[in-house]
């Protein structure tokens, strides 16, 4: 698959992008792709305390053709690295990508001097919409990702920040 | 344990006790590379399983015994020649070109009925390390030798498919080898 | 008989499907357990480990740090840079710059228990999440100062 | 198994159980070649998760490899903690106080019980029903706050140090932990009556996936899955360390070999660890938490050492060859998925793609563990 | 009824009939989800709207605008016919449903055998759409569609024979009408067919079989098949799909409700029969489909194939000859009259 990107809409309805804007905020399906401890703490998030449902994202499609953002959880292996960009080719246009833990950030506790293994962050694959630190992160931090590409997506945020 | 440790003993270069609190095993076994098929078969009918094989590079380790070896006679006699009155004697430099650097194979023997934990260790010349597979006797180590074969490039002569199993398919590199730079 | 296994079965298994119906609608009218994180949101416990931060003195308000470098060293990841200098009247070094590097850090911890002089201690930050990598390069010296000037500004 | 799949002159086709599969739970990719829903011939391949844990051990220090023993299996990861501490001890000769070995148990066996729940629930998902595992996510969340609130972290704990722990326990951690045994023991019976006697699920589990133990010394699986299949091995039972000889808990043994043993092995494991507990919380000792006497710089004498520890998934192994530096010569992780995982290619030969399924979610495979 | 009136009522039966199945597809969605999240102790969709009513709309918006992607490897013509063969079946049957005494679109004297005709149409579509992706994981699941549904269509039809014997008519509406209060339901019916209320749950197991709904879901289960054979349908071609599947769940559900429930009769004498009953019962049976899929795991395909020919098949014939033995010896005070 090349990389070509889908091309800017020429004529651009205001209202109607925002009303397309606020769907796709709202019912954003991640894919049941977990690499490995963060896949964790992500099915956590989906579980009855933290409850990803309430924000319409808790339909973990597996195959990447109905998913629209795909939570990079974990480390990724330079053995995975093709599957990854293969998944992240397969999946139809308005895709986002969250790096979730310190391993697809920047390759977290497993980059070091003489590392062959592992390629250090999502982001040197495919272009990545929101980082969350930690190793691994918290539920609320996977929540606290979802809003923040919710308001990427709509422009203003919706709910109100919590201060730690 | 007896009649086992007699059977070992027959096809082992050197057997010995080791203290098991100490060390966390009770057997330790020196085989040659060839016989080492030979004693996963006594340790099978003994009733015994694989838990692990352990590569072990012991890159420039002849080299430091040479030294060591030296600097210990040379230490001794300097010690005999204070006592004697003359002056100590030149320390003379270690030639260790000639001397070969080995790869050590370990396979860790447990039984699950009663508590003795067997370990054969052989060794192998570092630069073409090459032992007999003995995934025929234990099937389970056809994936331990695998992956110490991508790891340290020792090459398990019988096992069915030795191509990279943990590294990426096109890997050629062993990373464990202490001469390894990414 | 052969079929009284068949009976049995049939009606066993009928009854088991009858049973596991039974419990999830007993849990069907439980109260819910969720926490709405947005409106509600947990206190944490005070040993979870967020990413480091430097700890003030009470008195002055200047980080304990003497920058001996023990937590650099002791850090696996190598996520911690810190650089000071002697100022010539006084006698210990002064911190001028503390960096944490937050993505690579695994919040094992050895560094807190490294430092000797409890110059720095886990945060309670648990919900990080923004679009840019470089938010999580902290500044910990400028954290401190901010800290400082809210709490001053609070006073 | 049937003959129709072995028949060579079937035409057959490979099929890819991909490095992402909802069943895999991680990164393991089956290399599959089927015939109509049956399986000629399975083949794992690994290494899409490699992380390069004994790398790492070769240019740490000793302490610095601490990190990395919490994210090798992060479902039970205080029993590796364990493994790699109690190794490092046995090396370097440090002693643990009485109160810190209790409260490694404790810690250590509430893990368990947070893994075999968390697998619980994968294993229903995997065979199709999804409420038991919000259910056992509900109760492992409980355990995780316990554990939280001593060590700080939920999953990825880095909480054991050479001759004790890093803090101590306070006492709602006691009252919590025994709040929680409480409201487990009144659930169980609802995770028992809503699957383990579901007509569907019996159907699903019995006589599926028989391993034999003979199959399972010859590949050297551990854990519950050599317990399913009647082999009497608890590194806990048959090599005691730590405390654990001073509490009396006996170890399931099923003899079927088949997955429902397997599966039932696990579920008395997690009424076993509650006993350990219980009992553990009430022979507290006082005392410090760590040794006073432990160097900063641990050196261990040269020479190579072995110790194992009892997983959730099986016997977990740290062979360390040091050379009496501060950074390990060589640290070998002997993982029991790795070795229980081996055997799949041969036990899933001939059978459905449904009911290999179902025996791979009875070996509770965590990936990471076995690519390391 | 002059021509032209007749097709203004037509049309009108038409627009409602697409629009009932339409948001039937849509908010059943959201019951689902929330049905889901209760049984598990969550709450379901919230936050869009109130208590997560627009989250169905925001699903739709997103999966009507997500881009269309025709996987190269795929057969055109059967990957784009495919969603369309399981939906306009499952619509077409709600023609012939007679929602309340006079609300019904068309009254045919056969309107059971065409339900059930377009019944076996829509496992067509699920075939088609399974080959047409060109995909293995669908081209299982396709085969194992066919399977179950050929397995589960003879039980199913054995009961409604039962039924029509004891009915004498396949006119949905005169079935209704046999039903006037709750005692001569055809559940409770035992004079007629002793093993009445078995014949329910018969047809209820076989209308989840036939829907694909768990505990028999082996066509689209997740974690074996990925997603089965919508794995390579993205956006509106999913959507579709989904549609589809709903809307035969409420035709199952229906029919269950005619045949065995009295349709839109009123069980309690003092209020009157009308459509709202006819939804209620619906409603429930549906919510009773949900509720059994987050309670069962799957059956495997030897299982599910066992539980039809070995048990319901059995037994269903076993009600037929009761049911004709009955209706030898005393002949039905109610039923043909």
């Amino acid at each position: 698959m090349g990389k070509e990107s889908v091309p800017e809409a020429i004529v651009r309805f205001a209202p109607l992008d925002k009303l397309l804007g606020l769907g796709r905020a709202n019912s954003l399906w991640p894919m049941t792709f977990g690499l490995a401890c963060c896949a964790i703490e992500m099915m956590a998030t989906g579980a009855a305390r933290f409850d990803l449902a309430r924000f319409g994202a808790e339909v973990f499609r597996p195959s990447p053709r109905q998913c629209d953002v795909m939570i990079v959880a974990g480390t990724i292996s330079k053995k995975m690295a093709p599957a990854v960009q293969t998944l992240y080719d397969q999946m139809p246009e308005p895709k986002w990508v969250i790096a979730m833990g310190n391993c697809a950030i920047s390759g977290g506790p497993f980059s070091f001097k003489g590392q062959y293994g592992i390629v250090e962050g999502a982001d040197k694959l495919f272009p990545v919409d929101i980082y969350i630190p930690g190793c691994p992160p918290r539920p609320e931090a996977l929540i606290e990702g979802i809003l923040e590409l919710e308001e990427k997506i709509t422009g203003k945020r919706r709910w109100p920040r919590v201060e730690a | 344990m007896e009649e086992l440790v007699a059977r070992l003993e027959e096809i082992a270069a050197s057997v010995s006790r080791a203290d098991y609190d100490a060390k966390g095993y009770h057997l330790d076994v020196t085989v040659a590379p060839d016989d080492v098929e030979k004693a996963a078969l006594v340790l099978d009918e003994a009733g015994y399983t694989l838990e692990a094989i352990t590569g072990v590079d012991w890159l420039g380790e002849a080299a430091r015994k040479a030294e060591a070896e030296a600097k210990a006679a040379y230490a001794a006699a300097k010690k005999a020649a204070e006592e004697a009155g003359e002056e100590p004697p030149e320390m003379e430099p270690v030639d260790t070109s000639g001397l070969k650097d080995e790869m050590e194979i370990v396979y860790d023997y447990t039984s699950y009925s009663h508590l003795f934990r067997v370990m054969v260790r052989c060794r192998v010349d570092r630069d073409n390390p090459e032992l007999p597979s003995i995934h025929q006797v234990f099937p389970g180590a056809d994936w331990h030798e695998k992956e110490t074969h991508d790891f340290f490039g020792i090459v398990f002569t019988g096992n069915p498919d030795l191509s990279p199993f943990l590294l990426p398919e096109d890997a050629d590199y062993h990373p464990l080898r202490k001469d390894f730079s990414a | 008989m052969i079929m009284g296994a068949y009976f049995k079965d049939l009606f066993g298994g009928f009854w088991s499907l009858i049973v596991g119906l039974a419990i999830t609608i007993k849990y069907f009218f439980q109260p819910v357990v969720t926490l709405q994180y947005p409106h509600e949101s947990l206190k944490m416990t005070p040993r979870f480990r967020g990413h480091i931060d430097l700890v003030a003195d009470p008195g002055t308000g200047e980080p304990l740090c003497i920058v001996c470098g023990m937590c650099q060293r002791s850090c696996p990841s190598g996520c911690i840079s810190l650089k000071g200098e002697k100022p010539e009247g006084a006698k210990k070094k002064v911190l001028t710059a503390y960096t944490l590097d937050f993505t690579r850090c695994s919040l094992c911890g050895l560094c807190v228990e490294s430092c000797n002089f409890g110059a720095i201690d886990f945060s309670k930050e648990y919900n990080l999440a923004g679009p840019s990598r470089e938010a999580y390069v902290f500044d910990l010296l400028k954290r401190l100062k901010d800290r400082r000037s809210n709490a001053d500004a609070d006073a | 198994m049937s003959e129709l799949a072995l028949s060579p002159n079937q035409e057959t086709f490979v099929l890819n159980l991909g490095p992402q599969h909802p069943a895999t739970h991680g990164v393991l990719r089956v290399k599959l070649v089927m015939d109509g829903e049956y399986i000629v011939s399975a083949e794992p391949v690994l290494g899409y998760i490699h992380r390069m844990h004994e790398k790492m051990g070769e240019n740490r220090t000793w302490a610095q490899f601490m990190p990395n023993t919490g994210r090798l299996d992060y479902l039970g990861a205080l029993s590796y903690n364990h493994g790699y501490v109690k190794a490092v001890e046995r090396a370097a000769g440090i002693e643990v106080p009485e109160r810190a070995e209790y409260i490694r148990v404790i810690t250590v066996e509430l893990n368990r019980i947070a893994s075999h729940l968390l697998w619980f629930g994968a294993f229903v998902l995997d065979l199709g029903g999804f409420t038991p595992l919000l259910y056992a996510f509900d109760d492992r969340e409980m355990i995780l706050d316990l554990l939280e609130s001593v060590t700080g972290a939920r999953l990825t704990f880095c909480y054991f140090r050479f001759g004790g722990v890093y803090n101590d326990i306070d006492d709602d951690f006691v009252t919590g932990t025994r709040e929680f045994i409480k409201r487990l023991r009144k659930r169980l019976p609802d995770y028992h009556n809503l699957v383990t006697k579901n007509i569907i699920m019996i159907k699903r589990l019995k006589d599926v996936g028989v391993i034999s133990a003979e199959m399972c010394r010859k590949y050297g699986a551990t854990g519950p899955v050599a317990r399913g299949s009647g082999i009497d091995y608890d590194v806990r039972r048959s090599e005691p360390y730590s405390v654990y000889p001073e509490f009396d808990f006996d170890i399931p043994v099923y003899h079927e070999g088949d997955s429902m043993a397997r599966y039932m092995v696990r579920m008395d494991e997690i009424e076993q660890s509650m006993r350990i507990v219980e009992q553990a919380l009430d022979r507290l000792p006082d005392g410090p938490v760590k040794a006073e006497k432990v160097p900063k710089i641990i050196k261990p004498a040269p020479g190579d050492y072995y110790s194992v520890v009892e997983a959730a998934r099986g016997t977990f192994g740290v062979r360390l060859v040091s050379d009496g530096t501060n950074t390990p010569y060589r640290l070998k992780l002997r993982s029991p998925t790795f070795s229980n995982l081996s055997l799949f290619g041969e036990a899933a030969r001939g059978m459905l793609l449904a009911d290999a399924l179902a025996l791979m979610g009875s070996l509770d495979l965590v990936i990471p563990e076995i690519d390391r | 009824m002059n021509a032209s009136t007749e097709v203004y009522r037509l049309i009108a039966f038409l627009v409602g009939l697409i629009a009932f199945a339409a948001l039937n597809a849509a908010y059943l969605v959201w019951l689902e989800r929330k049905v889901c999240g209760h049984i598990q102790r969550r709450i379901g969709p919230k936050e869009v709207g109130p208590y997560g009513l627009l989250q169905p709309i925001a699903d739709g918006i997103k999966l009507m605008t997500k881009q269309v992607m025709l996987p190269p490897q795929v057969d055109p013509v059967l990957f784009r016919i495919a969603p369309a063969l399981v939906l306009i079946p499952a619509v077409m049957s709600f023609v012939v449903i007679p929602f309340s005494e006079n609300l019904v679109a068309r009254e045919i004297n056969v309107g059971l055998l065409m339900v059930f005709a377009f019944a076996s149409v829509n496992v067509l579509g699920l075939l088609v759409g399974g080959w047409g992706s060109a995909n293995k994981y669908a081209v299982i699941s396709a085969a194992r569609c066919v399977s179950q549904n050929v397995a589960y269509e003879i039980p199913m039809l054995i009961t409604v024979i039962t039924m029509v014997m004891i009915t004498g008519t396949m006119n949905l509406n005169e079935i209704v009408m046999q039903q006037p209060d709750i005692t001569r339901w055809y559940v409770f019916r035992f004079t007629a067919s002793p093993l009445a209320p078995v014949a329910f749950i018969i047809f209820f197991i076989c209308s989840l079989a036939e829907t694909n709904r768990a505990p028999f879901d082996l066509g689209e289960a997740e974690s074996e098949l990925i997603a089965g054979f919508h794995t390579e349908y993205s956006g509106m071609g999913f959507g579709l799909f989904f549609m589809g599947e709903y809307a035969n769940i409420v035709i199952g559900t229906s029919l269950a409700t005619i045949l065995f429930l009295g349709g839109w009769q009123s069980p309690v004498p003092f209020i009157p029969g009308g459509w709202w009953w006819f939804l209620a019962k619906v409603y429930f049976l549906i919510f009773c489909v949900m509720w059994i899929r987050w309670t069962y795991p799957r059956t495997t395909l030897w299982g599910l194939l066992n539980l039809s020919w070995k048990i319901l098949i059995p037994i269903s014939l076993l009600n037929l000859l009761l049911t004709g033995g009955m209706l030898k010896l005393m002949p039905l005070a109610g039923g043909a009259g």
